[in-house]
This record gives structure tokens, C-alpha cells and sequence, in this order.
């Protein structure tokens, strides 16, 4: 951004007529340059959106390939080692290059700042630098999977990763190291952009839900990254110069770079699953035509989650050489991290109570989370509880878990917020029957796939197996089925959104009449998001009033 | 959290003078001199011929006071606004969550060292 | 608005206090997460050291606790110049301000003179486990806490992967430190760092004092594990 | 029942069956509420959905509800209850877990890439593990003891485990037990087997390559079946000593399945038998041991008395107790053929099998 153009941004009067139409952010600059040097936040959360879902399909290929070589007990396509490092560069890119950086990227960039009423993010070549440490983090992680692959697990556990492993750990890890910095720069911009940019009359009690879930997620990734950073950098140094630091043989304690990694990976998944749930909300409210139900406990919740969530994070280790009294603590923490998703639950399910609900792709989105997500939350009670967690750890129903939290929580709260977003982003609308039946086949399909793995886990199917003993493989076939009938899903969400840029209809302003300031601007928005500063006057979800955050008629636009 | 009254109404407050909070020269000789001085009392201790384990309690109350000192003082926290101190704060209180609770397994356990 | 502070306000921010509390609380959140990410690798070394008292003391011992203290005065001296530097800049005293500025700079470099001297007697002593490392140095020392105590040269080398470690990465923050105070005073030079610019400095100096507090730390933990009964050079 | 028996696998120990207690308690919990979740949402859904001059923009618009206090704490402290007590029935469990009997007997368990070794209190030792892709050349499969881990039922064991490289996990479904396996420290568990039957044991601790293969069978067995397979069968118990020496004394080249020099030694032990002065003999330990340091002593009807006696300068006592190990425990149609050597260590994957079958 130039100097020049900011004058003459600046120069048009702020009582321009309403007819002047400005330029989008899509409009001001079409070479490849004006996408890789730009500093508005918009533009790099679209960034985030298109290698966001290049790394998506990346993941996904090598969850193919698991499932296809699990089709058969002895293993149908992959000998043991390949196998070994197709699940970690599963692992590793979904959650470190897709999960993690998914909403902050893709929507914390573009909607954190329009929704407080922001110009830009507090640092905006800071959120450009963030998206480029991150591509390079991504490149030494892509480089190491391509020289060799690596074959630890997304965990790094040593001492297999420092002294048993052949493959190329170093440049992975130095991807998750490096990538972990990005994350801290868009969770430091993220919270400086809420504490200090909020416009006049955007109080802490009107903030969208949506904005305090990142905050949640922010303070997380802003303490919890460095540790894990810190930890993988000890292992490498470990790895690359033979010293001693977890390596038993040498006086290191293994169990010791768990409670560090976990210390980071368990909040982790907070970081993950938290902008979910804040997108829940939008979406919720705005196809009921309600008020969230209990504004303050769903705000609260969100940051007692990131709270709380650093307790816990020995439950991962209950069964890896804790001691008794930690492990005690650490399961009676665990409960209380889970209290504050159940209120989440409770009071979406009471939102919908006498709204007008109507079923637009974002709402069945919505809704299928809610169900997934229950399935992952109350499975997680087993996991959380000792006696239990015993014969469960490190088995497929851990497996099936997390995906159920992750990909029914996380994934299907994107796929949420990205079509409830997507006219406000691109200013265009995608096919709503497509779009409903693709919503369905996806949730469905996640259901199919990860059910059977509970059935698989209960019976003692350990994670990481290229191959099982025969009588599991009607479940295991019965998951792989699923994979494809979400698969397909996925195909036809592609195909409709990159049409509805080619040839979709244009969206107007509020296609879905919703009441947050984020609406009240052009789709797609203007370079500084707003004509003028908007001015708050009420909380963000007042569809029963039918009334805007900047106080218009909701249904007017 | 901090609910700031927000920015955009706060126009009557804007403080846009740099030479409002000027330190004063003698008083950050003070602290210098006094963090040097707990440098050399720490040394001093190292190097004394009672030399115990238990010393280290005092190297690192000797520190803690130092850090303190240049947080205080170098640092500004002294007119930091409660949003800086919550921060300050945070980061300390996740650390030692971090020091207790992996403390709290370790300390607990059977086996002795490896 | 933007007009009274000579192009200093950023176009996305209302206002210039609006501009300088969003940098000063964006450089302290970063801090924050620096107090972790060291928290860690001082959480590992505390852990060891309570398993392993007796070799650390007799690692500690073999560190050079002289120039550890002569860094230790040579930051601290730092610290001050780089706060004087936030009052020269904040009063317009362009001098002082290049003078300060460039003190610290010099004191980085100092600093990182002498802990590389110090590498350099580490390598040229053996101590440098994974590569070049003595054991013979350690078969028949005792433990200056309980000299019954039975020492595992491993755990001696433990010690030292802390060292490097921790130093190292410390040494890593100071040099990025430099860099930015280098970069500062190339400004001040081409009196670009006017006082409206204060804050440029004021984070900065919050980052090098970062620097020097951990290393504060770094100090009794790592050089006075174990006695010295002299300030060999 | 049903549900017990598809839903979970078998539960074999006396730990099985708390923890499946305590499974179903919570998941009748869990499940009731999170249908009532689901039957509310369901609900909501169908009843509120807009439909054309019944709950559209024509009709009023909802009302505007912000909350309640009053049911924010209710789901607020009924699921911590609920949850908290979740956490005091898992303690219960995990606390009986963490604290094996003392006076059980105690197996030694070390783990390898990527195989286990089990180390009895008496000596005898198994290797599970090295498995082919399928799990179908194990050992276990063929009908060996070998490859698994054999114990009594109804007896305590305790399990002290350690690994020699990188992190197993010794884990075995059916007895609900999982922990584990780190290098440089030894770790404990301990089982009851209440139910006679072969069970997976699986290692859960990523650990490379061959991970998948480190699996084996825990096999429980009636007490009598399992002293004699403690005796008898394995590597390190006296039976098996005993056989390598009966080779060794070449008793092999005589008393084999083809001979007509000597009889066959099968089955005998405790059976009467006629000898060649016409009185009548049990075969106990006393008669076998006789036989060998003086056999012309006791000749058995029908057969010349060519066997040399073996003093004790070629076999001493201690060796004497377990050929007469060998020989009480030799079973029907298991006796040696004059080629067969000693077989490989147990469980050990060699390129040319040294052990054909017995016939």
C-alpha cells in the first residue's frame, strides 16, 4: 500500500454519496505481485483460504492412502514403511499446515478485523510475514516428506524420532518449528487487533462470538506455541548433534519431552476446535433469527476452554509412566475442561428454541457439528476418565475421537463459516441445492467413516497399524466406504464455489439478512472495509428486534 | 479481561506528547547500581568457601529481585496500563503452571533416577 | 489527524496513542510468549538438575564464571543504554540518541565476543560433548556437594547439552537484538527516529531488556550450579 | 448380553469386568443425555422450521430470549457432577491397576523391536512377536505355546516390563490393561485371568517399522494345563533341559520312534510296568531315575538289557532331575525321531525351521 493511495482513500469526504461505488479489495490490484506484497488482511486471508485447502488435499490423499492399504488385514497397497510415513505426513500436515492455521487463517484474517470494525489488523506486514514463515515452515515440512518422508508420528516421540528413526525427521520438524512462529503472529495480531481496534461503541459485550472464540484461540496459541517450538527444538538439537536430552541411555527422561509437547499439543486442539464453535454461533443465530441464548456463558466458556484447556494435558499420558498422584490430578482436571463445551452445547441447542429456522447449506453445516461434535465430546469423557482411558489409549477409539472432534467439529465448522462467509468474501453465491446436498453427503460420510473405528478401538485395534488381525476387517472396510462418500462430498463443494466465482449471481451486501457490522459493509468488502467508521450501537445477534450492529434494518440490504 | 472504554470516543484522553513520561537519569543509575550489586552478591556467594547446594535459593531470589527491578523500572510497568500487567501476568502464570504441574508428576514418582 | 505527527500515523489506526498502546502491548504479548517458549528449555534444565545435583555441580564448575560475571555487567550496561536511548529519543537529543543507541550495539557485540572466547575455551577444554569431549577430565572428581556420590560422565555431558542449548539460543535473541538496535540507530543517524518515533525504540528496548533478564537467570543457573574458587580468565 | 459380547471383546480378567461396569454406566449416561440433545435439537428443528404463513416473515418475529440464569446452572453443575463422578469410578479402577499385589509372581517382560520376551519366575522364557503381515505364520497359529504369553487362570501375575530401544506398550484387550514400555525404567501391572481362551496382545506404542508385528496371543490355561507347559514345554523349564540333554546322551539313538533296540518312552510315567523278572512297577521318578544310573536293574519285560548305566561322571544329579522332567512329561506320540535336534530358541524366526514337526 502506497502511500498515494492511502491519501486518496483518504481524501474522498466521509459524506460521499452512497451511489460512488468503491472499489473492492478484489479490485485493487490483479497481478500476482498485488496478491504476494499485500498487507490487507483480506487479501491474505484469501492467501490462507487457497494453501490452506492445498495442504486440505494434500491430508487427504494420504488419509486415502491409509484407508485404501486398511482395506486388507495384511495391508492392501503399502508395505509397513511407507505406511509408517504416509499416517505421519497425514498427521503432520493436517494438523500443523491445515487445522491449525484453517480459521484463524482463513477467516480470523478477513473477519476479525471487519467484525470489530477495524481498517486493517493491528500489524498488517506482521500478518503478511506470518503467511510467509508459514509457507516456509510448510516448505521444509513438504521437503522432508519428499527427500525420505518421515515415519515418527505427528508426536515426534523420542527416542524413537532422536535415535531409531531413519528418515528424514530433521527438515519436518524444523517445518513444525518454524511453522509454530507463524501461528504466534497471527494469535499476537489477533488479540492486539480485539484489545485495540474495536470501533466506537464495540464494547467487550457486544463483541460477535465469533470474535471472542479467536480471542480464546489467540491467547492459546500465543503460550502454548513457543513451548512446543522449544521442545522440538531440544529433540532436534538431540537428533542432529547425539547429545543427550530425552535418550534414556544417556540419563534423559522420554516421558519428560511428552509433558513438554503435550503442554502445547493438548491446548492445541482448542486452537483447533475453538473457531469452530465460534462460527457455530454466527451461523446458528442467524438461521434461527434468534438472540444467542446465554451470550455471557458462551463467551465465558470460550475462554475457560483456553484456560483450563492448560491443565490437562497429561491425560495423554495416563498410561506412559506418570506418576499415580499426577495422573489423578490431571484426570480430575480433565473433567472440568469438559463442562465448559457441554454449556456450549446446551445453549446452541436452546437457541433454536421458537427461532425461524431455515436450512441453508451454513445451517446444516452447523448442525451437523452439533451432532458430530457431541459424538467427539462425550467419547472424550471416556478417554478423560482413568479406568477407562487404560484399555482405550492409543486405539482406534481415540482415533475415531478426535476425528469426530476435529474433522465433525472442526472441518464441518469451516465448511460452515466458509459458505456462510463466502458471499461476504467473494461477493457471490454458490448453488444452494448443491451446496445442501453436498452438506448432508459430507456429514454423513464422516459419520460412516469414523463410526466403525469406535466398534475397532473398543476391541483393541491399536493406532498406527498398517495391518490387523482378520476378524476387524468388516469395520475397517465399512470406514474406508466412508472416506469416499465424504470424498465425493468434497469434490462437489470445490466444483461449486470455484463456479460460483466464474458465474455465480452477486450476493448483495446481507444475502442472509444477518445483524453483525461485518454485513453491513459491500460484499466483497472495501479496501479499509468500511466507507467510514461504523459506529456500534448494540450487540451482535438482535434478529428478533431485527436490527444491525450499526442500528439499520436487518432485511433493508 | 479489561473492558477499555474504546478507542474511537476517547479522543478527549489522546496523549500524543513523547516527552509526557521522560525518565529520570539519576534514578536509572540507582537500579543499575543495585541490579550490579546482586550480580556481585550472587558471585560472591558462588565463590565462598561454605559453598552449598542450597545457595541456589538464594541466586535465584537474587535474580527474581533484579528481574523485578528491570521490569519495574527499565521496563515501564510501573505505568503500564492493567492490560500490560494482565499480560505480564499471564505469561508468568502459565509458566508456573507448566514448572508445577509437570513438577507435580515428576516429584511423585517411584522410580528414582534413571 | 495524520498530519500533525508527520506521516507517522499508520493509515489503519485512528490515532496516534491508539498506534503507540497497540506496538507497546503487541511487543509485551510477544514477550509473553518468549517467557514460555524459555520457560521450557529452564523447566527441562531444572528437572535434570534436580535428578542430577552432583554432576551438574561439577559441570558448573568447569564453566568460566569470570567472564560469565564480566557479560552479565556488559548487558546490564546494555539495558541502561538502550533506556537512556528511549529518553534521548522521546527530548530530541539526536546525540545522545546515536550515542546510546550505538553504546548498545557495541556492548551486543562485546557480549557475544566474549561468550564466543568462552566457546572457543569450552572447545580448546573438551567440553563439548557430541564432538569433542574428555572424559578422562571427569573419572576421579567428586562431587562438591557429597563426595560419596557415584558420577556418570553422562550426565555431565547432559549438563553441557543444556549449556549450549540455552546460551545458544539466548546468544540467537541477542544477535536478532543487535540487528534491530542496529537497524535503530542507522535511522537515528539519517534522523529519521524523530521523537514522535519514540515508541520504535521503547519496544525495542523492552525486547533487548527481555534479553538481559533472561540471562539473569541463565547466569546462577548454569555458571553457579557448581563452586569456583577463582576468577580465572 | 448380546450387546456385551459384539460391542466389547471378550473380558477375561477380573479387571474386564469392573472396567466393562463402569463402561456401561457411563455410556448409559452418556448416551441417554446426549439423545436427549439430539431429541431436542430434532425437535426444535421440525417444530420452529419456517414454513409459509405458519412461522415466516409474516407472522411475528421470535421472541427475544437472552438467557437464563437459573438453566445456565443446571447444565453448568449437572454435568460437572455427573462428570466427577465418572472421574472417582475411573480412580477406583486405575487405582487397583497401579497397585499389583505384592505376593504375586512376577513375570519379566522386555521389549525390542520388535518382539517381547517374557521371563518366568522359574526360569522359562517366550518370545512373542516377528509376525508376517497377515499374523497367519505366527506360532501362536500353528499351534504352539510358543508366541504367547501363557498364564494360569485365576492366578495374580504381576508384569514388570522394560524395553531395551524405543517406547512399546504391552496391551491386551481382553484383560482391559494397557502400559507403556519405556526404556531405562522398569514399569508394573499386573492381571487376574479368569477365563480360559487365547486373547490379542498388541503393542499401542508406535514403534516403527514392524510395529503391527509386535503383536502376539495371551494365552490363559487351566492350572493343571499350565503347570505342564511351565514344566514341560517352553524354553528354560526343566522338561525342555532335559530333552536337549536326552539328545545330547545320545538316549536318542536307542530310544526313538523307529528303534527296535529300546522302548518307546511315552506316556509311561505312572503307568504300571512288567519287567522282565516278572514283578510289576510304577513308572514314577524313583523307577525312571533307576533305569538310567542303573538300568539292568529293572529291565522291562521284552526287552535285552543292553543299556549302559550312567554314572554320575556322565550325567550329575541336577542334569538327572531334568532328563527325568523330560521323560515324566513326554506325551503321546511325542517321542524324539533319531535326527531331530535341539530346536531353536522359541518364537525365533531362523531361515531354515531346525524343528520339523513331531510326528
Amino acid at each position: 500500500m502506497s502511500v498515494a493511495s492511502v491519501n486518496e482513500l483518504r481524501a474522498v469526504p466521509d459524506e460521499s454519496p452512497k451511489e460512488v461505488r468503491h472499489k473492492s479489495y478484489l479490485e485493487e490490484g490483479y497481478s500476482i505481485w498485488s496478491w504476494l506484497f499485500t498487507v490487507d488482511h483480506k487479501r491474505i486471508g484469501v492467501l490462507y483460504l487457497v494453501t490452506v485447502f492445498g495442504f486440505f488435499l494434500v491430508g487427504g490423499i494420504a488419509a486415502g492412502l491409509i484407508r485404501l492399504n486398511l482395506l486388507s488385514p495384511s495391508g492392501a497397497i503399502l508395505d509397513n514403511d511407507t505406511y509408517n510415513k504416509v499416517f505421519t505426513a497425514h498427521g503432520v500436515v493436517m494438523l500443523f499446515f491445515f487445522l491449525i492455521p484453517s480459521i484463524p487463517g482463513i477467516l480470523g484474517n478477513f473477519f476479525v478485523p471487519i467484525m470489530v470494525g477495524a481498517k486493517d489488523m493491528a500489524f498488517p506486514k506482521l500478518n503478511i510475514a506470518s503467511w510467509y514463515v508459514w509457507m516456509i515452515g510448510a516448505a521444509f515440512a513438504v521437503w522432508g516428506l519428499l527427500i525420505g518422508g518421515i515415519d515418527t508420528g505427528w508426536t515426534l516421540y523420542p527416542p524413537y524420532s532422536t535415535r531409531s528413526s531413519s528418515a528424514s525427521v530433521l527438515p519436518g520438524a524444523l517445518g513444525v518449528f518454524i511453522s509454530g512462529f507463524s501461528s504466534i503472529m497471527t494469535g499476537l495480531n489477533i488479540i492486539v487487533t480485539i484489545h485495540k481496534m474495536r470501533a466506537p461503541g464495540m464494547t467487550f459485550g457486544r463483541l460477535p462470538l465469533f470474535i471472542w472464540a479467536m480471542y480464546a484461540t489467540s491467547l492459546i496459541q500465543l503460550l502454548g506455541t513457543p513451548v512446543v517450538a522449544m521442545a522440538v527444538l531440544l529433540m532436534i538439537i538431540e537428533r542432529a548433534t547425539g547429545l543427550g536430552i530425552f535418550d534414556p541411555t544417556m540419563g534423559g527422561d522420554p516421558v519428560l519431552f511428552q509433558h513438554l509437547f503435550w503442554f502445547y499439543s493438548h491446548p492445541a486442539v482448542y486452537i483447533m476446535i475453538l473457531p469452530g464453535m465460534g462460527v457455530i454461533n454466527e451461523v446458528i443465530t442467524c438461521f434461527s433469527r434468534k438472540n444467542i441464548f446465554g451470550y455471557k456463558a458462551v463467551a465465558w466458556s470460550s475462554v475457560g476452554i483456553a484456560v483450563v484447556g492448560f491443565l490437562v494435558w497429561a491425560h495423554h499420558m495416563f498410561v506412559a509412566g506418570i506418576s499415580y498422584y499426577a495422573a489423578l490430578l490431571f484426570s480430575f482436571l480433565s473433567m472440568l475442561v469438559a463442562v465448559p463445551s457441554a454449556i456450549k452445547m446446551f445453549n446452541w441447542t436452546a437457541t433454536l428454541y421458537r427461532g425461524k429456522i431455515t436450512f441453508e447449506a451454513p445451517m446444516i453445516f452447523a448442525l451437523g457439528f452439533m451432532v458430530l461434535f457431541t459424538v467427539g465430546g462425550l467419547t472424550g469423557l471416556y478417554l478423560a476418565t482413568l479406568g477407562t482411558d487404560i484399555h482405550l489409549h492409543d486405539t482406534y477409539f481415540v482415533v475415531a475421537h478426535f476425528h469426530f472432534v476435529m474433522v465433525g467439529g472442526m472441518v464441518v465448522g469451516l465448511l460452515a463459516g466458509i459458505h456462510f462467509y463466502w458471499p461476504k468474501m467473494f461477493g457471490v453465491m454458490y448453488s444452494d441445492f448443491w451446496s445442501r446436498f453436498a452438506a448432508v453427503l459430507i456429514i454423513v460420510g464422516y459419520a460412516l467413516t469414523f463410526a466403525p473405528q469406535f466398534y475397532l478401538g473398543l476391541h483393541g485395534m491399536p493406532r498406527r497399524y498398517p495391518n490387523y488381525p482378520p476378524e476387524m476387517r468388516v469395520f475397517n472396510v465399512a470406514s474406508t466406504a466412508g472416506y469416499f462418500v465424504q470424498g465425493v462430498g468434497f469434490i462437489m463443494v470445490a466444483t461449486y464455489l470455484i463456479l460460483s466465482l466464474i458465474n455465480g449471481k452477486r450476493a448483495g451486501r446481507n444475502p442472509w439478512k444477518a445483524t453483525g457490522i461485518e454485513w453491513a459493509t459491500e460484499s466483497p468488502p472495501v479496501l479499509h472495509n468500511f466507507e467510514k467508521t461504523p459506529v456500534v450501537v448494540c450487540g451482535p445477534y438482535e434478529y428478533p428486534l431485527n436490527v444491525m450492529q450499526t442500528g439499520e434494518k436487518a432485511d433493508v440490504r | 479481561m479489561v473492558d477499555h472504554s474504546t478507542h474511537g470516543n476517547s479522543h478527549g484522553h489522546v496523549e500524543d506528547n513523547p516527552a509526557a513520561h521522560v525518565d529520570n537519569v539519576g534514578q536509572l543509575f540507582i537500579i543499575y547500581i543495585l541490579i550490579a550489586i546482586g550480580t556481585v552478591i550472587s558471585l560472591f556467594i558462588n565463590m565462598s568457601p561454605s559453598w552449598k547446594q542450597s545457595s541456589v535459593v538464594i541466586h535465584l531470589a537474587i535474580s527474581v529481585i533484579q528481574a523485578g527491578l528491570v521490569g519495574y523500572f527499565w521496563m515501564h510497568l510501573r505505568r503500564a496500563d492493567p492490560l500490560t500487567w494482565l499480560t505480564v501476568g499471564g505469561a508468568i502464570f502459565f509458566s508456573a503452571l507448566q514448572f508445577i504441574l509437570t513438577l507435580g508428576d515428576i516429584l511423585t514418582r517411584h522410580t528414582g533416577a534413571y | 489527524m495524520s498530519a500533525s505527527h508527520g506521516g507517522v500515523l499508520k493509515h489503519h489506526f485512528e490515532d496516534i496513542e491508539q498506534q503507540r498502546s497497540s506496538e507497546r502491548i503487541g511487543m509485551w504479548m510477544f514477550l509473553a510468549s518468549e517467557v514460555l517458549f524459555f520457560g521450557c528449555v529452564f523447566f527441562a534444565y531444572t528437572y535434570y538438575r534436580y535428578l542430577f545435583p552432583h554432576e551438574f555441580a561439577i559441570a558448573s564448575s568447569k564453566l568460566n564464571v569470570a567472564i560469565a560475571f564480566i557479560n552479565t555487567l556488559v548487558l546490564l550496561t546494555s539495558s541502561l543504554t538502550i533506556t537512556l536511548a528511549i529518553r534521548a529519543c522521546q527530548l530530541g537529543q539526536r546525540k545522545a540518541l546515536i550515542a546510546t543507541l550505538g553504546a548498545t550495539v557495541l556492548l551486543g557485540f562485546v557480549f557475544t565476543g566474549f561468550k564466543a572466547y568462552e566457546y572457543a575455551e569450552d572447545w580448546h577444554e573438551q567440553l563439548v560433548p557430541g564432538t569433542r569431549f574428555n572424559e578422562e577430565q571427569f573419572r576421579d572428581v567428586k562431587s562438591p556437594i557429597d563426595p560419596t556420590k557415584e558420577i556418570h560422565v553422562d550426565r555431565i555431558k547432559l549438563f553441557f547439552s543444556f549449556y549450549y542449548a540455552m546460551t545458544g539460543i539466548h546468544m540467537l535473541h541477542l544477535l536478532i537484538g543487535v540487528g534491530v538496535v542496529f537497524y535503530l540507530f542507522a535511522r537515528a543517524v539519517y534522523g529519521n527516529l524523530t521523537p514522535e518515533r519514540y515508541v520504535a525504540v521503547e519496544t525495542t528496548s523492552l525486547y533487548w531488556h527481555l534479553v538481559d533478564v533472561i540471562w539473569l537467570f541463565v547466569m546462577p543457573l548454569l555458571y553457579m550450579a557448581g563452586p569456583h574458587t577463582s576468577l580465572h580468565f | 448380553m448380546l450387546l456385551q459380547t459384539t460391542i466389547l471383546p471378550p473380558a477375561a480378567s477380573e479387571m474386564a469386568y469392573r472396567w466393562d461396569l463402569l463402561f456401561w454406566s457411563m455410556t448409559a449416561i452418556l448416551v441417554t443425555s446426549g439423545l436427549a440433545v439430539y431429541a431436542a435439537m430434532f425437535y426444535f428443528c421440525v417444530r420452529y422450521r419456517v414454513q409459509e404463513g405458519v412461522n415466516d416473515h409474516t407472522t411475528a418475529p421470535p421472541p427475544r430470549i437472552l438467557g437464563s440464569h437459573k438453566l445456565e446452572l443446571v447444565w453448568t453443575i449437572i454435568p460437572l457432577l455427573v462428570f466427577l463422578s465418572f472421574f472417582v469410578g475411573g480412580a477406583l479402577i486405575y487405582d487397583e491397576v497401579m497397585h499389583p499385589p505384592a505376593d504375586a509372581p512376577e513375570i519379566f517382560v522386555t521389549g525390542k523391536r520388535w518382539m517381547w520376551r517374557a521371563q518366568y519366575p522359574g526360569g522359562q522364557r517366550v518370545i512373542i512377536g516377528q509376525n508376517s503381515l497377515d499374523y497367519s505364520d505366527t506360532l501362536a497359529n500353528q499351534g504352539y505355546f510358543e508366541g504367547a504369553l501363557v498364564l494360569p487362570v485365576n492366578q495374580k501375575v504381576r508384569l514388570t516390563l522394560i524395553s531395551e530401544d524405543v517406547i512399546h506398550d504391552f496391551a491386551i484387550p481382553a484383560f482391559r490393561s494397557k502400559i507403556d514400555v519405556i526404556p531405562g525404567r522398569y514399569v508394573t501391572t499386573w492381571y487376574e485371568p479368569t477365563q480360559v481362551g487365547e486373547y490379542h496382545l498388541f503393542c499401542d506404542q508406535y514403534c516403527g517399522t514392524n510395529h503391527s508385528l509386535m503383536v502376539g496371543k495371551v494365552r490363559v490355561l487351566e492350572r493343571a494345563e499350565y503347570e505342564k507347559w511351565e514344566n514341560l514345554e517352553v524354553e528354560g523349564s526343566a522338561g525342555l533341559e532335559g530333552r536337549k540333554l536326552f539328545q545330547k546322551l545320545q538316549c536318542t539313538g536307542c530310544h526313538n520312534v523307529e528303534s527296535s533296540k529300546a522302548p518307546i518312552l511315552e506316556g509311561m510315567y505312572l503307568q504300571r510296568r512288567e519287567l522282565n523278572n516278572g514283578k510289576t512297577v510304577i513308572a514314577d521318578e524313583a523307577y525312571i531315575r533307576n533305569s538310567i544310573r542303573n538300568p539292568r536293574l529293572q529291565v522291562r519285560a521284552g526287552w535285552q538289557a543292553i543299556m549302559p548305566a550312567y554314572g554320575h561322571d556322565q550325567v550329575s544329579e541336577e542334569e538327572l532331575v531334568k532328563v527325568v522332567a523330560y521323560i515324566k512329561g513326554l506325551s503321546r506320540g511325542k517321542s524324539l525321531i533319531r535326527t531331530d535336534a535341539t530346536p531353536a530358541p522359541i518364537g525365533a524366526k531362523t531361515e531354515v525351521p531346525t524343528a520339523p514337526e513331531p510326528k
